[in-house]
């Protein structure tokens, strides 16, 4: 393997990994909150993308400029976020707080379900596929291959702005530290006035746009049919409990190591790239039982 | 003697509590079928379409009296729902439920299934879309009729066209899905094109798993290595992102694409296919079919899917009215035969062997294994503005009997003994478009 | 690993031998007899159920295995690996060795599924909560990939066709075939249900059950809690093998949908539905979900995930004891009345 | 006097910048009821801790009956002898009181049994004895979560009782129940483990309780024993009126 391939591989599993941190971000921001591992993450992925393909293909046919498939995929998010992220947590999630962790996922497991139906409802069967906001950025080449400059360039921008804004949210700003607090000790946090209803409700609307804005950025690269919410919760899944429970950067670092693990199977080895999330899950958790990031719990007798 | 006793009490119990089945040549009231079809899951690309058009043609059958005044009543099958929602439906309709006939199915794995079910269940079922070359090489069957082609004359297909238009290339790769069908399609493709031209290069072979996102990883590669021919047998939502992506990053420019399924992707990758590029259909199915496209009935037809579904047809519609079109004429061909009403079971079964029956397409007949002979259109993409996606110029339509294995051999080993010849022997009709 | 306070609630259907007026306990017990008297007769009553109920039963037994864990707080979203390990051991050998004998081709798929529970167990017995369900995760879909790359041999997503095998020796036809099958399917449901029972009320049944509430103890009485969990893991992957083999059978084929993660997810979900902890909610749940999904995807085709979801929520959110549990107060509400009328 | 039962070399332990255990050497002799007193943050349940190899000291050791048990685990170090009652109890909280302590004489006998009734073994009546013993009869068929925190703290005390140990360690063993009671209960304890012969530790902050029931009491200080010898010595030492009874008072 020589050094152009080598950087070749590299760019690809950049371009992968920025992907997967966006949703696994979501997900791992909810799980570090609320304790629940939300197996509708994967819908509103998928929904996230059908809505920016949908919106996009609407404005567009009105005559706007392609350009404007950007600010698209964020209302899109923003509308999956608050839309059926909200309602989720407020009429469904809040009632289950008191209840187990298996249950809790099964609620979830039942909404991904009944979303899963209602994408095909809404949006039917055959595959969408709009590539506009692809288009406008044009493409880049690198040693005679031709990369889009959005998956090249974009997309592990917006996720390395995701990764040092969640940061400073959660450290430096009130709200983020009120989450923090939350997410550390509930009852501690209740006893000093904080209104833990709130920030739960807010942290699942977050972690709703993230889901949806995983898929809005998606959309541009990939069909968009039924079951593409069930890949990625899967791999989500996968980066979550890699990288150690509700552990942000982890989760950044587990999606790096998926997607140059996959791009460089591919390149050396295509008959494993499918296995490589759970073999590197598998190893992680054997020399780390708590994931990446994870700390073992301490436990008062 | 423990057995003994057990076998004769279960038979005895069975005897008591069975129905009794009637084969009745009394004209029924209706003649009850079912279909199984993927109306849910990425293979509903193919299943609602046929669904669809099932519907509409058994509505023109009916409008027209049914067979000999007996109209038709189709059940379908939802095979997303998992194998156990589809054997346990298919038996219950069946057993229960009077189907005469059955019509199934889209996924080769659920033909596999079905296959020997439909020999237990003695009922007559015509495998109207599934692929796979096995089930007639493997097994015989009494109750289970093939209304199309299967894999092997799909890809000697399009391996001939291949070596015909473009004879001189050196390099090909395959980016195919990783389950059955892409791996078989590669095993015969590459067998052929071994025997054919065994001095063309396989640069690489990718097998992304089946309903994968993105290709990003394989088309860099690609674009590294630059082969004359990249194959992909993929199809539905796969198909679309492979090629999309592909097209954004200029791939298409470099290197000629030969997708065998792509006829079922036309309308939705619009622009992104561009011109010169190798289009299959799975037989001859195309919606501008150039030998039928004058014809009043598949005018008809066509005007009527396109206002019930807004789209244009694609192969599996094609392949619903092979298997319609073989029950039709099977149970008509039965009645003429032997001058009844209603043909009974074993005289349907007599029609259905070596028949010879009229979709859309050309004729089909069923060979003495039941395995049908379908000829295959296969032609090159071409932009030409009157629709907003890619149609097809010098199309070819192969002759089915040349393609297809000879019954009792084994595909894989026959496509083996072919040569270069094989290609110049073969008979094919030729269009501009 | 910390140990929750908030455990799972899965004593829903664990009624205490101790407690538990006794004529709703007869009632109850009256109404399994029935129960199992009702399905005994499907085949003649109702000849087209049958399947249906073959289906059910041999999914049971892998609900069943999920219970068990259940009955230690653990939940695993990957044991459907060792339903399709089973049957596709029994696949094998049927190719490898065709017309081998039922009773074989049987405790080869339980023999596979538990030397494979055995290697995958003690490594997860090591992890708690979400992480062992995770990591059961990531082992079934490593089988899962591996049936689908080594088609070869595995068939891919076809999967392999498991053929019918001998009975006692005789080759059965078809429906002869089905009836054994049956019959076989209702003993092992009893047999093995009320052996789970008793291995729940077991001394080695209450150590693994001492997971759940507290393992430090478990640990201070001497304990090993991994040696207390695999004893568990390994029975209730057992379970699945012997649900698995069955359903393989059934089926006449194998595929890779066996082990895919929804089908594990789908085992949580029935034993969650029929009253998480309980025997007979597993097959209960068992049935009821095979015949919605049955029937909500003939009737009401685009649909069926949503009327199983939302019947799922209401199950959780109304009657967090499942279907055992609102069958349970039913009949407490009849006991007390008549007690009250004394 | 014999070798000690139970024998600390030289024990340290730290978290973070709190030194818990700061070379902490002591013999318990067999036969032995020894309490500990000390504040808050002294290091008593570290201690115990470390005795029953839940915390792994970073320096020394300890030694049961003469043999090194540092590096086993608990587990290992109960099936030596060494049972251990809890300050929070530690129970199956989803079982009954008569289950817990059969749960824990399953475990004590290794039964291997995966059918038979657990509540139907022979050792029944002798848990049922226990329960009578310290008082919870009666709550014999009641969820143990169900019950106040004083019995619950008997019903914790009675499993390490079943497990037949030769030492006991017990951390506030009367903490959390009625004070009426504690010196009926003590006594009991006390005469069933004399009778038994077991050697018992116990961390206690009730000075009445100390002064009655132990043989001798250790004071414990800044992660280390300060003080040891007979209660009566002990309780009269100015330090430990100042630094230990002050502080309960």
């Amino acid at each position: 393997m020589n050094l152009a391939i080598f950087l070749l591989a590299l760019f690809d599993g950049v371009a992968y990994a920025a992907l997967v941190f966006i949703v696994a971000l979501g997900l791992t921001l909810i799980f570090g909150v609320m304790r629940i591992l939300n197996v509708a993450h994967g819908s509103l992925y998928a929904i996230g993308a059908y809505a920016t393909v949908s919106l996009t293909g609407y404005v567009l046919a009105l005559g706007f400029a392609p350009v404007l498939a950007f600010p698209l995929m964020i209302v899109s998010a923003v509308l999956v976020g608050i839309a059926i992220g909200g309602p989720l947590e407020y009429f469904l999630l809040r009632r289950i707080y008191d209840k187990s962790e298996v249950l809790q996922l099964l609620v979830t497991f039942a909404v991904f379900m009944i979303l899963e139906d209602v994408q095909r409802l809404v949006w039917g069967t055959q595959p969408y596929f709009d590539s506009s906001a692809l288009q406008v950025l044009g493409n880049v080449s690198v040693f005679g291959v031709t990369y889009t400059a959005y998956q090249l360039i974009l997309l592990p921008l917006i996720a390395v702005v995701l990764l040092l804004g969640m940061r400073f949210f959660l450290r430096r700003t009130v709200t983020g530290k009120l989450i923090t607090a939350t997410t550390e000790d509930r009852e501690a946090a209740q006893s000093i006035g904080i209104d833990a209803d709130k920030v739960f409700l807010f942290t699942f609307v977050i972690g709703a746009v993230l889901a949806g804005l995983g898929g809005a950025l998606a959309s541009p690269t990939t069909s968009i049919l039924p079951g593409m919410g069930a890949d990625m919760i899967v791999l989500s899944f996968a980066v979550v409990a890699t990288a150690g429970l509700g552990q942000i950067e982890g989760a950044a670092l587990t999606a790096l190591m998926i997607g140059l693990g996959r791009s460089f199977a591919v390149y050396l080895y295509p008959e494993i790239s499918v296995l490589v999330p759970y073999l590197i899950m598998v190893l992680v958790l054997l020399v780390r039982p708590e994931g990446l990031f994870g700390s073992p719990a301490a436990r008062k007798i | 003697m423990k057995t003994k006793i057990m076998k004769r009490t279960v038979s005895a119990l069975l005897a008591s509590a069975m129905p009794v089945v009637a084969f009745a040549a009394d004209k029924p009231d209706s003649l009850k079928i079912g279909m199984t079809a993927f109306l849910t899951g990425p293979a509903s690309v193919f299943g609602v379409p046929a669904r669809d058009a099932a519907e509409i043609m058994i509505e023109n059958i009916n409008a027209k009296g049914g067979i000999n005044g007996v109209p038709i009543e189709i059940n379908f099958i939802d095979e997303g729902a998992g194998a156990e929602a589809l054997t346990s439906e298919y038996r219950r309709m069946v057993q229960s439920g009077g189907a005469e006939v059955m019509l199934a199915s889209i996924s080769s794995g659920n033909c596999q299934t079905i296959a020997p079910l439909a020999e237990d269940l003695q009922v007559p079922n015509l495998m109207w879309d599934c692929g796979t070359q096995r089930i007639f090489e493997e097994n015989d069957y009494k109750y289970v009729f093939r209304t199309q082609a299967n894999a092997t004359p799909e890809m000697l297909a399009t391996v001939a066209y291949l070596l015909k238009t473009k004879p001189d290339f050196k390099t090909i790769a395959v980016v195919n899905q990783d389950y059955a069908w892409g791996r078989d399609s590669w095993d015969i493709f590459s067998t052929a094109l071994k025997a054919m031209k065994p001095d063309v290069e396989v640069v690489a072979e990718f097998f992304p798993k089946f309903g994968s996102p993105d290709f990003s990883t394989e088309i860099s590669r690609l674009q590294a290595l630059q082969p004359d021919v990249i194959l992909s047998t993929s199809w539905g939502g796969d198909l679309d992102t492979f090629v999309q992506q592909a097209s954004q990053r200029g791939l298409l420019n470099t290197s000629t694409f030969v997708l065998p399924l792509a006829e079922s992707s036309l309308e939705r990758l619009g622009a992104a296919l561009t011109d010169g590029h190798i289009v299959g259909a799975r037989g001859d199915h195309y919606f501008l079919h150039p030998e039928r496209r004058n014809d009043e009935d598949f005018q008809a037809f066509m005007k009527q899917y396109e206002e019930k579904t807004g789209d244009v047809s694609v192969y599996p519609v094609f392949h619903a009215s092979q298997a319609i079109a073989a029950l039709t004429g099977a149970y008509e061909k039965a009645i003429a035969d032997n001058s009844v009403d209603w043909p009974s079971e074993d005289q349907l079964l007599a029609a259905l062997e070596g028949l010879t029956f009229q979709g859309l397409g050309r004729p089909v007949t069923l060979r003495e294994d039941n395995q049908g002979v379908e000829d295959q259109l296969i032609g090159t993409s071409v932009q030409t503005g009157e629709y907003p996606f890619a149609t097809l110029e010098n199309i070819m339509i192969f002759d089915g009997d040349q393609l297809t294995t000879p019954v009792g051999e084994i595909s894989i080993e026959w496509v083996k003994t072919l040569d270069a010849g094989f290609v110049d022997a073969i008979s094919f009709d030729q269009f501009d478009n | 690993m910390s140990t929750r306070t908030d455990q799972p609630d899965t004593t829903a259907g664990k009624t205490s031998p101790e407690k538990g007026a006794s004529p709703m306990k007869s009632a109850l017990s009256l109404l399994w007899i029935i129960g199992i008297a009702a399905v005994v007769a499907v085949p003649f009553v109702a000849p087209s159920l049958k399947l249906l109920f073959t289906f059910a039963m041999a999914k049971g037994l892998g609900v069943l295995g999920v219970t068990v864990l259940l009955r230690a707080g653990q939940v695993s979203f990957g044991h459907a690996l060792y339903f399709g390990i089973a049957a596709y051991a029994g696949a094998f050998l049927m190719t490898a060795m065709p017309s081998t004998d039922f009773l074989i081709v049987l405790l080869a798929g339980v023999a596979g599924a538990t030397l494979a529970s055995i290697f995958v167990g003690l490594f997860v017995v090591r992890y708690r909560g979400i992480f062992f369900g995770m990591l059961n995760l990531a082992f079934s879909m490593i089988f899962w990939s591996i049936l689908e790359k080594f088609y070869h041999y595995t068939g891919g997503a076809d999967g392999i066709r498991l053929e019918r095998p001998t009975v006692f020796g005789s080759a059965l036809n078809f429906n002869d075939f089905g009836m054994i099958l049956y019959y076989v399917l209702v003993a092992l449901m009893v047999g093995l249900g009320w052996y789970t029972m008793r291995w729940f009320n077991s001394p080695v049944g209450n150590l693994f059950q001492t997971i759940k509430t507290n393992e430090t103890r478990l640990e201070y009485l001497g304990v090993s809690p991994k040696r207390a969990l695999l004893s568990g893991y390994v029975l209730s992957a057992a379970l699945c093998g012997v649900g698995g083999v069955m359903m393989g059978m059934a089926q006449g084929v194998v595929t890779p949908e066996y082990v895919w993660w929804v089908r594990s997810a789908e085992m949580v979900f029935i034993a969650v539905l029929g009253g998480a902890g309980s025997v007979q909610g597993a097959f209960l749940g068992a049935l009821i979900y095979e015949a919605v999904r049955t029937y909500a995807s003939v009737y009401a085709g685009d649909v069926w995930q949503m009327i199983l979801g939302g019947f799922l929520l209401i199950i959780i959110l109304f009657a967090p004891g499942g279907l055992i549990g609102i069958l349970e107060s039913l009949f407490k509400r009849k006991s007390d009345k008549k007690g009250g009328g004394k | 006097m014999t070798d000690a039962l139970l024998e600390t070399r030289d024990l340290v332990i730290k978290f973070g910048g709190v030194t818990a255990a700061d070379h902490v050497s002591l013999k318990i002799h067999a036969g032995r009821n020894l309490a500990i007193i000390g504040p808050n943050g002294a290091g008593k349940t570290t201690f115990l801790n470390i005795c029953t190899g839940w915390l792994k000291p970073s320096q020394g050791q300890v030694l049961f009956e003469g043999r090194d048990i540092t590096p086993l685990p608990p587990r290992k170090i109960v099936d030596r002898g060494v049972a251990r009652a809890f300050q929070i109890p530690q129970l199956f909280t989803e079982h009954t009181a008569l289950e817990n302590l059969l749960i824990a004489v399953s475990a004590r006998d290794k039964r291997r049994n995966t059918v038979m009734d657990m509540t139907q073994i022979p050792e029944r009546a002798e848990m049922l004895h226990l329960l009578d013993m310290v008082g919870c009869a009666d709550v014999a068929d009641t969820v143990v979560v169900e019950l106040s925190e004083g019995q619950r703290k008997l019903i914790d005390i009675a499993i390490a009782l079943a497990l037949k140990p030769k030492l006991l360690l017990m951390d506030e063993p009367t903490s959390g129940v009625a004070s009426s009671e504690k010196h009926s209960i003590m006594k009991i304890l006390i005469g069933a483990l004399k009778e038994a012969e077991v050697t018992s530790v116990f961390v206690e902050h009730d000075m009445g309780i100390v002064e009655n029931y132990a043989d001798e009491v250790a004071v414990w200080n800044n992660g280390n024993m300060q003080l040891r010898g007979t209660p009566a010595e002990i309780l009269e030492h100015p330090d430990v009126i100042r630094d230990v009874i002050g502080e309960v008072a």
